[in-house]
């Protein structure tokens, strides 16, 4: 049903693309791919928010968690893939088919494997679906198949693959506690959490340490994500934005359904306090790196393992604000993430170089380009009138509550030194006067578009929550186990 | 076309603001909360109270002749940057509604919103001139400090939330005292630091002297004369109404770092020969001014002498109303000197008086005023203040009285030294003959100029002969405020400070230097003395020819200050001689620099810089590139978690 | 020989190959070593099929026995034979001192592992700290070698012992997961060959420290 | 009423006290010297001679004479000099008039700066230095008095301290008094700070900045620093020895005060006399130092007044 018709459409469409003979052809099928995903992505949101109840098929599954998810990906996917064609027909001439031909299926496989991960009730293959995400990006991010392509993509693979693997790790010892308690238990996340409470806490707290490094490792928490800036800078700007934006989403929707059940057996304390842990780690390396950058593709990334720090500290600090500020965060981060990435897909056709200082004048040579990535940027600092600036609130008021305002204090100055690096970068590029032969144009103009819908849904969630979104998410945070 | 439009738009706004503030002073005022929007920080809530309604009133006589000058001024832009003004007129009027509900905010995501949103705005009017590195750098600078001062004020504000469970001020006013006062200091020290960032006192004021002159004239008044004042505004607040009463060292503070900021200010704007860096360091020394008698207040008020808090409060607000009008007045003066001749250095200036004599008068009124020499405003909020200071003698503790002898101190050495920058700025502006060719063609700017210019000079003028116009709303606010009438009497011309302490009458004292300057000149005329006049050259021992290069420049004129004061400059002597070819001892030309180095900024926040950026250097050999050691971390990470993670 | 004997004797044969795996030096005799460890592997589980009364898991010591002992030693054989001589690329660590460190990885895998086996009802509970070394052993390998394919193999090391810890803790995760993870480890063994072979072809060798270029 | 026979003898009697001083001076160092009335005659001579104006000067320096002699004339207007009766207009208090007096010194620099002159510049930078670096000593001597007298107003405040008997035996008075003294000589231009009777370009102050002036407008300046004289030396007589000063407006009363005044004047006029001839102009960079102690001495009355109460 819905479901299987979700995850049915980017599977064939996949397929057809491989098969396509021009790519116009395969452009036509991306993007009508893209919208049917979104329109079924929107309708089991739908669904999931009237009848308050999942949708069950077999190994299918959809909650509200999984809802949220869901929106997310096809949103920001059908965003991305507007622009995706875009980008491919300015980036490859006619001679290089095969390799667009080769992107667009490979961008619906990832966008397939993504679905899967969330929409799947049993954890193993959850985690088969994460792994296929990696093995769908390698080859987009060795695209441009270069050096620093090619080493991108290895190390890429290696660590991500060496991570999941203990992630499958902590998936193995997970079920044999559950076995332990009930011996003929399928590896299904709802009996997990039905039988939750009798699971030996040591047991489980030794698998929360290899489930948090191995999906760690793909939500890019600190010291495993070495593998995310060198990923994200060579890839090309639409799958960057993709894998930025929503893919991390998923590594961390893995967590926040492994924490549900860690926080049950073993107690909120263990999993909170390494979560805190992990995301003030990563808020520091992070801000060291955006201090003082030279590649504006790798700030980004960088940004991104800084704002999955913050989520990070936003579970740690629990209780019902500190994960309704993680989940508005990973909106607010998505979007605004994925759109900077866009421009940068754009700033980089108009100006040829990933260097910062290579970029002068933005507002004056692309006046469209420059201010939607001035209003990216601030959105992804967390000024007002942007949503960041609302869910940040949110987290650091929990953490005060919670009475860890240590992190909080360290937390809040850290994200100075990440305003200031990043406003620097950002006034270099922006402003100035361009080099001198420079014509006024913006480039991959109407794919442009779609972006202005990621600015002003950032803005409508910066200034308001209507109760329709508040009560979702409510629904949300009672599948993690978090009431007022 | 479109940017004429849009620049009327910031007008009206500023005659809305007006309105609300005259409405709000005469005890109009109302409390709405908007729901729907921002729901997580309980709707955005705006009330009007009297202290509120001051402020919009300092808001509006700041903005209004700013956005009157503003007219003329980008008239005279180049064509090609139709864009920039047309986004300067948005700029503006973002700015004045940010600031006018910054002003109304009663909650604390409201409060951080429009505090954040009045940032931007100025960040971009900041940077209309981006095409100047340093302009960028100013930019920036100021953008990082004003971030860092939000923070401050969010953990203040979080904190306070956290220990009184809730999130708007009115609440905690009930709930300060079941707060525990360790909190309580915490909340006060970082929410002070925030508002003191802003409002430019000396520890954070570093962004200050950068970003003023790097903005457009009339953008860098209202900066000066306006934002400033919502920092200080922040500190009443919290202060007197939203942390409950405080405990002594509160006061004893602001009154300290007002004292720094006063005389640092003044003795760093005497050696500066930019004129706009040199009224920005100006602002510094006021705001050290204003502190001086909020300080005074919150160390009357921890002794519940509230009717002397009250006084040194009114001072203190009237100062900041003064301030508005007669910086704004010099910063759109500078703005007219700088659109007339392209220069900033006043070195290269001279002359300006013959060739702009209006600019010239306006300029003169201003520094009169803010070198508070009696018959205009100035004097009547310094006077008050060092009334403020001198009642001091009726707090009982030997410690407090030897600190405000310490500020009275500060004060009167400020307003010496105030004098002493202002004959310096205007004279060697205005006076003697030009130094440069720019300003030997410099012509009177268009009348809109002249007549914004003119309107703050004659509100200069009417507040300083009858300020029973400011001081009587200013009563209902310390009233409203501290629940105390100021110990102030006054009728239409005199104010009596203090039960018989102090008396003046300001308005008698302009009127009767009228009439006496009147007299004599009148005297002259009919006593029928010889009026034989002859025009000659300057006395130059003898010597004929007469050029500008005899005249005092600006840094001649400040280095006796250099000299008493060096231990603040730490001065910096340069002497480069390059002799002709042949033989050392014929010289062809002397170079002679002689800079001051800032103790602050090399004291403070150099070293703090420099650190960040070497931590961050250690830290990014994390990214080495080797794939290698990136396994090794992830390997020693589960080694670790596993041993420890029990 | 009751079952929970044989099964021990099994995973500590596993463990000597992994030994043997990392001293050895030449490539095709690694491939050779990791066809051996997958074999006992594959016994092992068809052991636990037997004995263990899970008769879907004969089914899954075959499919694996396929995969792990044929396929992917012969892809990696016919990589060594493309990329041909190589120049002997010294691990970061000697020999030795890789010993010791895996010495001290079965010591940490036995305290790590000590709540499950204490608690573990199955006979086979004492293989797995045996086969939780491995997976020590298996990450340190690919830290320690600076040859992508022995990484790769390193990899591979991991991935079987976790397999083997599935098998001995709860004889086995159910098998569309099973089925899902080898055609996991496959694809990524598949590209991991393409990506050694492009490296060859960019750096005419296959070690990994010249992709040291991405910094910062 | 009252107050304007005050006015008129400040008016009238301020050469007459610069005369005087010259006359005990030039005794002092054995000349014969001018006679008491020779001010007088320099003003008549001054008034009737032609003005010579800078070609470089704008309205500023033909404005700056009045404003100098209209702030000290208002000055006069505050100062109770005969008895402390007349305040009708109750202007100001002590404050005000220090602030009057930097208002003359202000529009004095600006005038020499206008000539564009190098000697007008160099006086009017010391002048100012001097004025600014005398304010805090004058404000904190005003906080020792005002803490003894509880007021700042001139007249309340030496009707109080004549109250006090034992007033000269009180330590915080008398060195308010030695550090204000100091100031009036820094203010006024006298010897120790600044020689009022040469012409040497480097060494004179205030001289250097009326360089330009002459005729009418020197007289005018002339008239105006003298009158300034008077009232520094009427403040400190009536404030540190409030005896004798009429408290009321009978011409009893009045005529003692104008006794008691006379009888201050002259003994002020010849110790600034004494102190002249004694001590050689200091260098100018050392007159900071002079500032200090006199600030110091200030902040010792106060810190007396609340330590010893």
């Amino acid at each position: 049903m819905i479901l299987v018709l979700l995850l049915f459409v980017p599977a064939v469409a996949s397929a057809l693309i491989a098969r396509s003979r021009n790519s116009s052809r395969a452009a036509l099928i991306h993007v009508w791919a893209n919208i049917a995903t979104l329109i079924a992505g929107l309708d089991v949101v739908q669904r999931v928010y009237v009848t308050k109840t999942e949708i069950a098929w077999n190994l299918l599954r959809a909650d509200s968690l999984s809802a949220f998810m869901i929106a997310i990906i096809t949103f920001i996917s059908a965003i991305t893939g507007i622009y995706a064609v875009g980008y491919v027909n300015t980036e490859f001439d006619s001679s290089q088919f095969r390799r667009a031909r080769l992107f667009y299926a490979l961008f619906q496989l990832f966008i397939f494997t993504m679905l899967l991960a969330v929409t799947t009730d049993n954890l193993g293959v959850m985690w088969v679906a994460i792994e296929g995400t990696t093995l769908a990006t390698v080859f987009l991010v060795n695209l441009h198949d270069n050096h620093t392509g090619l080493e991108a993509a290895y190390k890429y693979l290696i660590l991500s693959s060496v991570g999941i693997a203990l992630a499958f790790m902590g998936t193995v010892f997970m079920y044999y506690a559950a076995v332990a308690q009930a011996s003929e238990i399928g590896l299904s996340w709802t009996s997990l959490i039905a039988v939750a409470n009798r699971l030996d806490p040591t047991i489980v707290r030794l698998a929360f340490v290899f489930i948090l490094i191995g999906y760690g490792t793909k939500a890019g928490l600190a010291p495993m994500h070495t593998w995310l800036p060198d990923a994200h800078s060579e890839a090309p700007a639409p799958i960057s934005a993709l894998m930025s934006g929503v893919l991390l989403n998923v590594g961390l929707y893995a967590l926040i359904r492994f924490k549900a059940v860690a926080d049950i057996s073993a107690g909120p304390a263990f999993a909170s306090a390494w979560l805190m842990r992990f995301g003030l780690l990563s808020l520091g390396l992070s801000a060291a790196f955006l201090v003082s950058q030279r590649n504006y593709k790798r700030m980004l990334a960088y940004s991104s393992v800084e704002h999955t720090g913050i989520i990070a500290l936003g579970l740690g600090f629990g209780g019902y604000w500190g994960t309704l500020g993680a989940l508005l965060h990973m909106v607010n981060h998505a979007l605004s993430k994925s759109m900077l990435f866009i421009l940068s897909g754009s700033i980089l056709l108009k100006y040829r170089t990933t260097e910062i200082r290579g970029v002068r004048g933005l507002l004056k040579t692309a006046p469209w380009t420059g201010r939607a990535f001035l209003c990216g940027i601030f959105a992804l600092v967390g000024l007002p009138p942007f949503g960041a600036f609302i869910s940040e609130f949110i987290i650091f008021r929990a953490g005060f509550a919670m009475h860890s305002t240590a992190y909080s204090v360290i937390g809040i100055s850290l994200l100075v030194v990440v305003f200031a690096g990043m406003l620097a970068s950002m006034n270099s590029m922006l402003y100035g006067s361009p080099a001198e032969p420079w014509d006024r144009s913006d480039p991959v103009r109407l794919p442009l578009a779609p972006v202005a819908l990621n600015v002003v849904l950032l803005l409508a969630l910066g200034l308001t929550l209507p109760d329709g979104v508040q009560e979702f998410l409510g629904g949300v945070l009672r599948i993690v186990g978090v009431s007022l | 076309m479109a940017n004429r439009i849009s620049l009327w738009l910031t007008v009206p706004l500023a005659v809305l603001v007006l309105v609300g503030g005259a409405a709000g002073l005469s005890g109009w005022s109302f409390d709405v909360v908007l729901p729907h929007v921002l729901p997580i920080g309980g709707g955005v809530a705006l009330g009007l109270d009297r202290l509120s309604a001051f402020f919009l009133v300092i808001i509006a006589a700041g903005v209004l002749p700013c956005a009157v000058f503003a007219f003329a001024y980008t008239r005279h832009q180049k064509p090609e940057r139709d864009g920039m003004t047309a986004a300067l007129a948005a700029g503006m009027s973002l700015f004045i509604v940010s600031m006018a509900c910054l002003v109304l905010a009663r909650n604390v995501l409201t409060f951080l919103v429009f505090w954040e949103a009045m940032s931007l705005a100025s960040y971009f009017l900041i940077m209309t001139e981006n095409d100047r590195s340093e302009t960028r750098r100013a930019g920036w600078l100021y953008a990082v400090m004003t971030h860092a001062g939000l923070a401050c004020i969010l953990l203040g504000f979080l904190t306070m939330a956290q220990s009184s469970g809730s999130l708007s001020m009115t609440a905690w006013a009930q709930a300060a005292a079941a707060i525990d006062p360790s909190k309580r200091n915490v909340a006060f020290v970082l929410v002070a630091a925030g508002f003191l960032s802003k409002a430019g006192a000396i520890p954070f004021h570093i962004w200050l002297p950068r970003a003023h002159p790097a903005a457009p004239s009339h953008i860098s008044a209202v900066m000066s004369a306006v934002m400033i004042k919502l920092g200080v505004y922040g500190l009443v607040r919290i202060g007197f109404e939203w942390l409950g009463v405080g405990p002594r060292w509160w006061g004893v503070l602001i009154l300290l770092i007002g004292a720094v900021s006063a005389v640092a200010g003044v003795l760093y704007a005497i050696i500066d020969s930019d004129l706009k860096r040199l009224l920005a360091y100006s602002t510094v020394e006021n705001v050290g001014v204003i502190l001086l008698g909020i300080g005074a207040g919150l160390i009357f008020h921890s002794y519940d002498l509230d009717s002397l808090a009250a006084l040194s409060v009114a001072a203190a607000l009237l100062h900041c109303l003064n301030h508005t009008i007669f910086k704004a007045l010099l910063f759109l003066g500078a703005g007219a000197i700088v659109h007339a001749t392209g220069t900033r250095n006043i070195e290269e200036m001279g002359g300006l008086l013959r060739r702009m004599p209006q600019t010239g008068a306006l300029f003169l009124i201003g520094s009169l005023a803010i070198s508070a020499m009696p018959p205009l405003n100035g004097f009547v909020s310094e006077w008050l203040t060092f009334q403020a200071l001198l009642l001091s003698f009726r707090v009982p503790e030997q410690f407090v009285n030897l600190v405000f002898a310490i500020a009275i101190a500060a004060l009167a050495l400020t307003a010496g030294l105030a004098a002493a920058c202002f004959v310096r700025a205007f004279g060697i502006t205005f006076l003697a003959m030009p130094r440069s060719e720019c300003v030997k063609q410099a012509h009177e700017v268009p009348w809109t100029m002249r007549l914004s210019m003119g309107v703050l000079a004659v509100l200069a003028a009417v507040l300083g002969i009858a300020p029973v116009v400011a001081l009587r709303p200013l009563g209902y606010v310390t009233a409203q405020l501290l629940g105390e009438q100021p110990d102030l009497a006054f009728s239409l011309s005199g104010v009596v400070a203090g039960g018989s302490f102090a008396a003046i009458a300001p308005g008698w004292v302009g009127l009767t230097l009228a009439v006496v300057i009147f007299a004599v000149w009148l005297g002259f005329r009919l006593t029928g003395g010889s009026l034989r006049k002859r025009y000659y050259d300057t006395w130059g021992c003898g010597r004929a020819v007469h050029s500008p290069n005899l005249e005092y420049t600006a840094a001649a004129f400040a280095n006796p200050f250099k000299r008493v004061f060096a231990f603040l400059y730490r001065p910096v002597t340069a002497i480069e001689i390059w002799p002709h070819g042949e033989s050392r001892l014929f010289v062809k030309t002397i170079k002679y620099r002689h800079e001051s180095r800032s103790i602050i900024e090399e004291g403070i926040y150099a070293p703090l810089a420099a650190a960040i950026r070497r931590t961050s250097a250690r830290i990014r050999a994390v990214q080495s590139g080797n794939v290698h050691s990136y396994l090794l971390y992830m390997f020693l990470v589960l080694v670790v978690l596993l041993l420890v993670a029990k | 020989m009751p079952f929970g004997k044989l099964a021990n004797l099994l995973s500590f044969l596993f463990l000597l190959m992994s030994f043997l795996l990392i001293v050895r030096n030449s490539l095709s005799g690694q491939v050779r070593m990791f066809a051996i460890q997958s074999g006992i592997l594959a016994a092992l589980a068809g052991v636990v099929a037997l004995f263990g009364g899970r008769l879907e898991l004969f089914g899954v010591a075959a499919v694996f026995a396929i995969i792990k002992v044929a396929v992917i030693p012969s892809v990696l054989n016919r990589t060594v034979a493309k990329i041909g001589m190589q120049r002997a690329v010294a691990p970061y660590l000697g020999t030795s001192s890789t010993l010791a460190v895996c010495a001290v990885l079965v010591i940490i895998a036995f305290t790590a592992m000590a709540p499950i086996t204490g608690s573990d009802p199955l006979p086979t509970a004492d293989g797995i700290p045996l086969a939780f070394a491995g997976v020590l052993i298996g990450l340190f390998t690919t830290v320690n070698r600076r040859r992508a394919l022995t990484q790769i193999l390193g990899f591979l090391m991991l991935e079987n012992s976790i397999f083997m810890i599935a098998l001995l803790a709860t004889y086995g995760v159910p098998l569309i997961v099973e089925i899902g993870v080898f055609l996991d480890v496959l694809v990524a063994v598949l590209i991991l060959e393409v990506f050694v072979y492009r490296i060859k072809q960019n750096f005419d060798s296959i070690d990994v420290k010249q992709l040291g270029v991405l910094r910062g | 009423m009252i107050l304007l026979v005050q006015w008129l003898l400040v008016v009238a009697g301020a050469p007459l006290l610069v005369g005087f001083i010259r006359k005990t001076k030039a005794r002092l160092q054995g000349r014969c010297g001018a006679n008491l009335w020779q001010p007088y005659r320099d003003l008549r001579k001054l008034f009737i001679k032609e003005v010579v104006i800078s070609e470089t000067t704008s309205w500023i320096f033909r404005f700056t004479p009045y404003v100098v002699i209209g702030a000290m004339l208002v000055a006069a207007l505050i100062v109770p000099v005969l008895t402390t009766a007349g305040g009708a207009l109750s202007l100001g208090n002590i404050v005000l008039l220090m602030y009057l007096f930097l208002l003359a010194t202000f529009f004095l620099a600006l005038a020499g700066l206008d000539a564009g002159s190098s000697f007008g510049g160099m006086g009017s930078s010391r002048e100012m230095a001097v004025a600014a670096l005398a304010e805090p000593t004058v404000m904190i001597a005003i906080f020792a008095i005002s803490l003894r007298a509880g007021t700042t107003g001139l007249s309340d405040m030496i009707n109080v301290l004549a109250g006090d008997r034992l007033l000269l035996l009180n330590p915080g008075h008398l060195l308010a008094f030695f550090s204000l003294f100091i100031v009036t000589l820094a203010e006024t231009g006298r010897l120790p700070v600044d020689n009022p009777s040469t012409h040497l370009e480097l060494t004179m102050i205030h001289e250097a900045m009326i360089l330009e002036y002459s005729g009418r407008y020197l007289a005018l300046i002339e008239w105006a620093s003298a009158i300034k004289l008077f009232l520094f030396f009427t403040l400190l007589g009536n404030i540190f020895i409030p005896w004798g000063i009429g408290r009321t407006e009978q011409p009893a009363a009045v005529l003692l005060g104008l006794v008691a005044l006379v009888v201050k004047l002259a003994a002020l006029g010849v110790s600034l006399a004494v102190l002249e001839t004694s001590v050689a102009k200091l260098r100018l960079f050392r007159v900071p130092a002079l500032l200090t102690g006199s600030f110091m001495l200030a902040l010792l009355a106060v810190i007396s007044f609340f330590f010893l109460r």
